[in-house]
């Protein structure tokens, strides 16, 4: 394991350490919590917004803590969920009396421990609710199960959530339009290689040398196919062709892209992506809107990349665009 | 039976002891079908729980597993945590105040902490999860309760075990497991497992007595 | 070679073209070029800068073309110097009659085309001045040698001369405060992997599973020392060591740091690298202006990453601290 | 000689292939002290060059050198694409408008182009560049240049080699190996290397003629 570390057992502590230490100026970190807050929280009557889940897939989340979009941000270790009384003391440290929103990825852990927190702050009297986010197309939807992951598309809820507590907005309506975000998002990912959660020390998967895994989650969960390496306009023509047909995107839609990196993949590779998901987004008269590249929801150093898409409307368009000033998210 | 605050405490380090002695196992069925920490992170619950509770023993039965179960909750994490912390919350409610616990407590206790399960994970039976040890378990010591609690434990135990079985034949449903969709099959689920680790445990404990 | 490429060969191409397609707002590709300019270029009266180098070093250098930073990046092939004819272009395109500045990062292929193209720029009448950054304390520096190389420092370079440039700056003022930056920022890095070259299909290096090179270049090029792997902090505290003592770095220094990522390394590993840093700079008396910690300058998917100080005075604090609005580079 | 430009432009089909047959052998020198690629970038830009002159028989030879030069620049890249570049480019001004070249203007060719590489680089010999290679070669050819062309040729070539093979003794000074500082010593500097290459190809054409 080549990592630059000092011990796995305290990674997230001392990368928390270190996030605040660089960013004074965004954030603060709750005393005794892996817990990392807006530095003004509370912001009085605004509606808060919470979110986090294991660590591992930073800048998510407490890298989306500022201006504009979450109020907190909760580090379990490495990809695992935290647990309720860390969720429960940042609710209490965010809440400003207008109501706290907790933004979920779907991962049962995830889920039941956020949903126990808000409970606890419930009977304490703060106002909660809570959305889930779903948008890895990847994993069959269906009834009978947990149904999809959340992966990348989650970072559009923060920002356009965020985006609408900012402007005032009452619990009601933020949740409301987080849902509508949740609605309208959808993300399928690829790996190239595996990651290595430092307290385990061996990857968490196996891939050879000349095989890739389409659809795989972010914290190395199966996909829908093990392949041998294609070409990146293949890959993209795949994954794209899985995520159009699912909502449906339609001709005429208007769309924010987001390519999202999962660690180890260099920037062009994930711009040669873009490339290939413009002309067919083109082709199919879907319209651009604003387009992200970047690394925003990884797997440590895990190799591979996902792209989501966003299926805008005024509303969403004009939240998207608000201003947003935090560590990995800013926009003039 | 009747079970005091103090073997109460002694059944809870058993379980402990058993929980970790069985680490590697229980991560190992993880790792087929999950995230390969189900045995690491149980093992520091109890640890955890045993720090807490060591010193309890003048304490009635309630707070005691009401104390496991908010230890669990916090240190847990993943699905595991807030199901087996919800379980045993449940479970100190059922006797809250009580410095014993008889066998009509324990079968409540086994109720409540299922119901306590499925209301946190909204599992069914036969969907590859805790409930699949839990629940049969139970059926089997509420139809064989009159034949003295010996014999009912026993044939609970052999439910619980026969459903933790059965979970190898079975596509999961819920929890992390579920996206491997019919590839889960052919595998044991860890946390019907780690259920019938725990209800053997304490099946041990009262037979003996 | 397990990358998301369609064609070695076409990896910078088909990198521009995403990254015009993701970027419209900000950029524009000169036709028939591998020239990446500001979308409202040439800014008429402002003084144009240009960089740029060869490519792997993504978001370097044209995630940095934008308001407030630069005009133009022009990227060659990968790891090698672009060529005097596309960096000409570049200067004729971003020539706003106020003059040019490259901005060269110092490798002799880089300094030799970029002065070339700066003479044909001259000779067709436009005023081209240069700065050459050379902020890499891993390679000893002498007169008889070409000299340090030219690392993450660089974009300091980019930002705080772009600051000026946009403020209205003259070509010598923003030449200077260039050349005043170069003066005070030393970096150094390390690596734990290789990377591998698209077109050659194999890693440029190797190192073995528990060793790591101390002091290594952007390309690659051989470091102060190869070590078996250390943890994070002892790997800090030498790479603080030596860019402390350059320049020197005194208590009562005010710094700005950039702990940068080479491509490879998870977020979480700069910051735990970044919570050392912030320890070390304590104990020295030196007071943390302000944190960059991502990719900004890097090695196509090499892991490792390195750690910049630049030492600032009220000009450069000011410069530093005013907008930028770039793909990469953000500040509100 | 004296060369036409037609000749001049089969001189330059034979650099071209004997640089692309060496194309292995000179990355493989850079590979060691450098970064790879200098037989590729090399090779790519006198495959241009070819397809740039091919037709310009009937041009001067200031012409074609000077398209030789500006297409080396604008195709090799890194270090030795200005650097050869230039010596080309110079080498052009100094037969401007003529038709042909004598060994008279050979002469000046080399002196032109050896200082645009020093103007360019700013190399001085013993600093493990092309220089090595090409002063060398220089000095001897003026010395001997009284007692006839072939002479003069085939000592100035062997003064060439001789150069070529002393980067192997000294630290680099300029250009990417000089990073390696002590570690360069032992391996022979690819620029010095294609500079031989092309030397010996000249050479070898004039003195069948
Ligand atoms: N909704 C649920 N209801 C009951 N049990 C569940 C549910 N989801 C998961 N489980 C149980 O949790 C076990 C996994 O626990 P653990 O590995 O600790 O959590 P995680 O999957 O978050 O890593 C599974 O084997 C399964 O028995
Ligand atoms: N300043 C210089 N003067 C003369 N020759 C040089 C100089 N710098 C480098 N060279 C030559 O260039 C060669 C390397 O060329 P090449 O590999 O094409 O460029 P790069 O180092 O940019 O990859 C070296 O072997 C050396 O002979
Ligand atoms: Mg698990
Ligand atoms: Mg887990
Ligand atoms: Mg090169
Ligand atoms: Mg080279």
């Amino acid at each position: 394991m080549k990592k630059l570390i000092n011990n796995p057992e305290f990674v997230v502590e001392e990368m928390l350490q270190g996030m605040v230490k660089a960013y004074p100026q965004y954030v603060k970190k709750l005393e005794g919590y892996n817990v990392i807050v807006r530095k003004d929280a509370p912001v009085k009557g605004k509606v808060a917004l919470v979110s986090g889940g294991g660590s591992g897939h930073e800048p998510s989340h407490a890298g989306f803590v500022g201006k504009g979009m979450l109020d907190a941000g909760v580090a379990g270790n490495v990809f695992t969920s935290p647990t309720p009384d860390q969720i429960f003391e940042a609710i209490k440290a965010v809440d400003g009396g207008a109501g706290v929103l907790l933004i979920i990825k779907n991962y049962t852990g995830d889920v039941m421990n956020f949903e126990m927190a808000g409970e606890m702050a419930q009977t304490e009297g703060i106002n909660v609710a809570s959305v889930i986010v779903n948008d890895d197309v990847a994993v069959e939807n269906s009834t009978y199960t947990v149904g999809r992951r959340g992966i990348a598309g989650t970072v559009f809820v923060h920002k356009i959530a965020g985006a609408k507590a900012q402007a005032g907005g009452t619990l009601e309506e933020v949740k409301a339009v987080a849902e509508k975000v949740i609605k309208n998002v959808r993300s399928m990912g690829m790996a190239l290689t595996p990651c290595i959660v430092p307290a385990a020390g061996k990857p968490n998967f196996t891939l050879a040398d000349d095989e890739m895994e389409i659809g795989m989650g972010i914290h190395g969960e199966p996909g829908t196919m093990r392949t041998k390496l294609m070409k990146a306009d293949e890959v993209v023509d795949h994954l794209m062709s899985k995520i159009l047909k699912d909502l449906p995107y339609n001709s005429g839609d208007e769309v924010a892209v987001m390519i999202n990196g999962l660690g180890g993949t260099p920037l062009m590779e994930l711009f040669i992506m873009n490339k290939r998901v413009s002309e067919i987004l083109d082709q199919n008269g879907i319209k651009v809107y604003k387009t992200f590249v970047g690394e925003y929801m990884t797997s440590l150093e895990m190799a591979g990349g996902s792209i989501t898409l966003l299926k805008l409307d005024d509303e969403l368009k004009e939240l998207l665009d608000a201003p947003a000033d935090t560590p990995a998210f800013k926009q003039l | 039976m009747p079970v005091t605050a103090k073997e109460l405490i002694e059944i809870l380090r058993d379980i402990y002891e058993n929980i970790s002695a069985n680490k590697e196992y229980l991560t190992q069925l993880d790792s087929a079908i999950g995230d390969a920490d189900h045995g690491i992170n149980l093992t520091k619950g109890f640890k955890s729980v045993m720090e807490k509770i060591e010193n309890m023993g003048d304490k009635d039965c309630g707070s005691i597993l009401k104390t496991v179960g908010m230890t669990l909750v916090s240190t847990v994490g993943g699905a595991s945590g807030p199901l087996y912390g919800t379980a045993f919350m449940r479970a100190g409610q059922v006797v809250a105040q009580k410095t014993s616990i008889d066998f009509e407590d324990y079968i409540k206790i086994l109720e409540a902490a299922l119901d306590g399960i499925k209301t946190r994970g909204k599992a069914e039976k036969g969907e590859k999860t805790i409930v699949d040890t839990l629940e049969p378990a139970i059926e089997e010591i509420k139809i064989n309760k009159d034949k003295g609690k010996d014999i009912a434990l026993e044939l609970s135990l052999k439910a619980a075990e026969k459903g933790m079985e059965y979970t190898k034949e079975i596509i999961a449903k819920k929890g992390r497991a579920s996206y491997l969709g019919e590839r889960s099959i052919g595998h044991q689920d860890p946390g019907a497992t780690s259920c019938y680790i725990i209800l053997k445990t304490v099946a041990d404990k009262i037979l003996k007595k």
